[in-house]
């Protein structure tokens, strides 16, 4: 049995099925509670689960994470919301040196299964801070797996499987897709779902890959869609980290070329990353290096500009169109 | 869970009643003229316009948020007149009122929230820093320059000081409690101006914390005051004495502007889904503007001719917001790459060529009819 | 820069007195047998044994850094003591006179200092978390993990409350701040032990505050005391209180405790570039172990032997502490990638896999003689 | 006239040079004062400028950061100590949200020449958090130049060019090639040096380009001087952020071969962009795909396994051996 969810209320509906599932799962955040989140995707949390396993916490990020570490030491299942992600930074130390370490360190006595949910990425017309990719530093980091969403599906399953995970999980929403819709079957079982680290084939083709993730995925069918003149292979990584690297090297074998597009900045970003390994790993089968299409390395622009700041639809297609011009 | 809170009432200071009655504070007594009352009134009903205005403009889509500060119009023209010439402030997102008294054009103001800058006035023009978003990293700046203050003996008399505004919200951030840190431990000429709208979006203050704010200043050592954040006097008067003690040396201090926010966070809020309007009745009898207005009429100090001078200042000036808004220039494709450093720099400079050999490849593709 | 600071002496809770005399306190009634007092004595004796001894195995090049608690046994064996089996502490790196009280084996703390681990002990096991380096966090910590109390039921009499040690230092970090709100707005059951031990490396108290720290707490809604660091009867006291009243959900507290670092900051530390000799020698008056044998002596609670059996003990504490700590065996080098992730990660179990192949190629290269 | 300088010694007097020629300059942080430092890189500044221009702040990193803004603001040169790599993290979101995009934000109108000195890297047997090599996270900052030094020369230039430079910079010290000594001439210009923005070939070579920066140059230009079989050239990247690419693709283009060696983890590491960016640019000059050495992907491990974790000479050989082995 399918219903038609939105990514944003697949992600609600997935939060839900887990609190139900488990009691130890936590809900926290600003405005998380009887807001339901600035985008409402903890709607109703409060409502049906209460004010102790919805926290509407103060307005500190660094004490979320930091809180949620000691919950989660305490045996609980804390999914934290991050209202946007320029609102990340101040919680970049418990993130990193704690979070992230806090299994390492103890010899694996810790587990420390805190999943950060973090909208991420432009094109919503909104003020400073509120579009920013920073996955780089998070695929940066050991000790994090890192996810992303690109529709409604995974939205509801990747949700419950890195609430599942033992692992910090950062999971990141493609926030202006939050309204897109699709069918989602939610009945099958969590375990019949894709595995979170498994990257996927969108949209099969013979000439040239095309990775992309969360918001840039729709971006990245259009194009192929768009480009009469090529068969465009997409790939929706899904896992930012770690990388499935077989799913993208064998479908580079095959079309010996590849272009990835984030919304990220270029320079240090994971496309950089994405790059470097495919070309050591499929360097005879590349006949053009790997074209990378993102994010300039400037700040985010002020909305009126971020239509040309965002690669779209042409930008990706100009990226395909140089890796056959090389 | 429950939760001890504080029940004993903190001490309000505050010189005009809701009713519109004078009374004087022996702590803060107020050297004013009937002029500058009536500037004040002017003040307030100028920024109300201007705020509304700006609500109206973002409905019709000519701004992509705006931020409103119906209800803290005297919190924020009080402590903003009290300020001079010389001295810094350091704004959150929501201190239009305080914009206004330092000179800022309303239409930068709307610039940024139009999404056509990501700052939008000169901050060494106006003694007014740019809007900050990332809440409670100001309070930090401020305590800095306050810092510089100090090194460049720019204190006394003649001197200056600097204030920084935050929201009950902000806190409960790190940033803003390290400023309290570094201001005490160097005793800088920083007032700490805390709006105490009692919401920050959804959370009632009772999130952040179980105690009136005001009380967070004597744990760092330095005194802290709440001032009724609707009475303009109040807020000028007790702004007028921080800023004095810190330009004399005698370190920073905190002020809770104890006010309301009588609108949505922003334009992209409901409050409806978080609190009841009996909330809001409650805080309409003690309207900023309602009480100086039922004042200045009482003693006669100002008629009916001034406030319908006002009121059409108020129409000029909603016009004149409405046609600068709709004239602001989008920027154009490549001052994406604009100062983004203050020196040369190869790598952006050939991402800003690379972008412009792109958009006129357009431009001949155009041409051609391409795609 | 002048800087105004209080001169207002605050109480200081103390039973013993340097000199060895107990005097009670109304709020502080202890009830404590003369066993249990040798048995503080005892603890005293041997932590500071333990970190002689760590400090010597520094020098002998054992370990690679060690931060001796010299001067800090009575706050940490008092507020250690206070401690039940339920209850959890969250130690930040110099918390070794507490670890002695919740069991962790010296050669699991010395593990880490050695470089062997950047852990040591099972948290659970013990009820103490692991050591915590950066400045802080752990204040967090402590704060979620008496949130999850809260909502496991767990308060009352049998139930659990939490500690979190921290130095004077820490309390300038916006995560320690933070926490005080957290704790605070949730009434979580949680007891803020600062060691203000006088000094943050270099750095004397007056550069994190200019009022002494146990005030800080009242600012949040919280109440601060200030007791005798050196005093272990009073610590022990004063920490029972504190986490009673945690249990019995009257929510958060600090305790200032006021000490001094008699040794360096760390084995890697030279405070004679810093400090005088003067103040060393102006608390080696106040020793916390010589009041206690004073009190004990002089009371008839403990005789020579009593001494003379714990300073044996001492000693062979120490002997164990040295074949200890050189036993230690070396991680491996694929330890490296052990437990990075709790579940199973291709991407590490590869870089294993190839960084073993890379080992394995110098076990043949060695046979062939080759690089 | 030339004097011998451990590269400490050459940051200290280079931030004694930089007081001395412009009040504005101040240094702050933790210890920096009478201590001079944990590693006594400010020593004596304290007694010689007083505590006005010498702060010893409070322990708090987004205090350090955020106050320098407010002071760069009201027209200082504030030169901030994060203590070690491990402790700037607690600064991110004044660095990067702040600092980084302040220029930008005021339409180029407000100037933020703050300069951030961060002891980096492992090698000296410490506990955790005091080993970190975190670069990869500031190049991937629009906003922010990024620096490091491998020898007294540059120590000393470079933090003048540093202060002087009207952009935030990040400054990285090698802390484990503190003590490495080495000829300055002191008595030159500042303009005279050689610009902070660009590598430096520091061994000439024909067969493999090897790239390095900070501590690994040293473990670099020992590995060249060891491997008998090949001509190793060896950069010194010096920055970070911008990267000289000028001066690195002219080398891959003549000896085909790349190697780039650091002590970060490898994964989104600064390899990953430079390997990146370098096949872009010389796609038909490589031979073989560029090979990166590095830390890895787990978390800095105790001291007593940190010989394994860094790169040393063995596995840079490894790496060179792999390019041509490929
Ligand atoms: C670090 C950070 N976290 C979250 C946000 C999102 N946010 C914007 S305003 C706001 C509430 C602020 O409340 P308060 O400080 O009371 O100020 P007010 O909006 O009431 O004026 C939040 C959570 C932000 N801007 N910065
Ligand atoms: C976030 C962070 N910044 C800096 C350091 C380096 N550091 C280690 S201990 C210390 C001083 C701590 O002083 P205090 O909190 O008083 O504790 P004490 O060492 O006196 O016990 C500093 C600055 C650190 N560990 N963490
Ligand atoms: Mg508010
Ligand atoms: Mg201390």
């Amino acid at each position: 049995m399918t219903t038609k969810l939105t990514i944003g209320k697949a992600i609600n509906e997935g939060l839900r099925r887990a609190m139900e599932d488990d009691p130890k799962v936590l809900v926290m955040g600003e405005d998380v509670g009887r807001l339901g989140g600035v985008f409402r995707v903890t709607d109703g949390l409060h409502k049906d689960f209460g004010a102790d396993r919805v926290i509407d916490t103060p307005l500190a990020e660094s004490g979320i994470i930091g809180t949620a570490i000691g919950l989660a030491l305490r045996g609980y299942r804390p999914v934290c919301e991050i209202q946007f992600d320029g609102f990340f930074f101040p919680a970049t130390n418990q993130t990193f040196t704690q979070l992230a370490k806090m299994h390492q360190r103890s010899g694996g006595r810790l587990r420390l299964p805190v999943v950060l949910r973090i909208p991420y990425g432009g094109g919503i017309g909104a003020v400073e801070h509120h579009s920013e990719s920073p996955e780089a530093y998070f695929a940066h980091t050991a000790g994090l797996r890192v996810v992303t969403v690109a529709n409604p599906e995974d939205a509801y399953w990747m949700v419950q499987q890195a609430i599942a995970c033992d692992d910090p999980v950062v999971f990141f929403e493609p926030k202006r897709r939050y309204w897109d819709k699709a069918d989602v079957d939610t009945t099958r079982s969590l375990t019949s779902a894709a595995p979170m680290g498994a990257a996927r084939i969108a949209r099969p083709g013979q000439d040239v890959t095309l990775v992309a993730y969360g918001p840039m995925v729709k971006t990245a069918l259009q194009a192929a869609e768009a480009d009469t003149d090529h068969s465009v292979e997409v790939i929706d990584l899904r896992s930012l980290s770690p990388i499935d690297y077989d799913t993208v090297c064998s479908s580079v074998r095959r079309t010996g070329r590849l272009v990835v597009a984030h919304e990220a900045p270029v320079s240090s970003g994971l496309g950089a990353e994405i790059a470097a390994r495919v070309t050591e790993e499929c360097f005879y089968h590349l006949e053009a290096p790997v074209v990378r299409v993102g994010g300039f390395d400037t700040p985010y622009p002020p909305s009126r500009l971020e239509e040309h700041y965002l690669p779209d639809l042409d930008r990706v297609l100009d990226g395909v169109d140089r890796t056959f011009a090389f | 869970m429950p939760v001890t809170t504080s029940h004993e009432e903190p001490e309000l200071i505050q010189l005009l009643t809701p009713e519109g009655e004078f009374k004087e504070h022996p702590d803060y007594p107020l050297d004013i003229s009937a002029e500058e009352m009536r500037g004040l009134y002017r003040d307030l009903a100028l920024v109300r316009r201007l705020d509304t205005e700006a609500v109206a403009l973002q409905r019709q889509g000519e701004l992509g948020l705006w931020a409103s500060l119906l209800g803290q119009e005297a919190a924020q023209v009080g402590s903003g007149r009290a300020l001079r010439p010389n001295d810094m402030a350091f704004p959150s997102y929501r201190e239009h009122g305080v914009a206004w008294c330092r000179g800022v054009a309303p239409k930068d103001l709307l610039a940024l929230f139009r999404g056509v800058t990501n700052g939008g006035w000169n901050p060494d023009d106006h003694g007014f820093h740019l809007y900050t978003i990332v809440i409670g990293t100001q309070a930090l700046h401020a305590t800095g320059y306050a810092m510089g203050i100090q090194r460049d003996g720019a204190l006394g008399e003649d001197g200056s000081a600097v204030i920084v505004y935050f929201g009950d919200g902000a806190t409960s951030q790190g940033d803003t409690n390290e400023a309290f840190v570094y201001a005490a431990v160097n005793n800088a000429p920083v007032v700490f101006f805390c709006q105490n709208n009692q919401w920050a979006i959804s959370e009632p203050l009772e999130r952040q914390s179980r105690v009136p704010l005001y009380r967070r200043a004597e744990g760092f050592g330095f005194p802290g005051v709440r001032v009724d954040g609707n009475d303009v006097l109040a807020c000028l008067a007790v702004t007028r004495a921080a800023l004095h003690n810190a330009r004399e040396g005698q370190g920073p201090s905190l002020i809770e502007a104890f006010t309301y926010r009588m609108g949505a966070h922003t334009t992209s809020d409901d409050p409806t889904r978080y609190r009841m309007s009996a909330e809001l009745e409650e805080w309409k009898a003690k309207d900023p503007l309602l009480r100086l207005h039922t004042f200045l009429t009482r003693n006669g100090l100002a008629d009916e001719a001034f406030f319908a001078a006002v009121e059409e200042e108020a129409g000029r000036l909603g016009e004149r917001i409405r046609t600068e808004c709709r004239a602001l220039p989008d920027p154009a494709p490549l001052d994406i790459f604009h100062e983004v450093y203050a020196e040369p720099h190869h790598h952006i400079d050939r991402q800003r060529a690379e972008f412009a050999d792109y958009l006129a490849s357009f431009e001949g593709a155009d041409a051609e009819g391409g795609r």
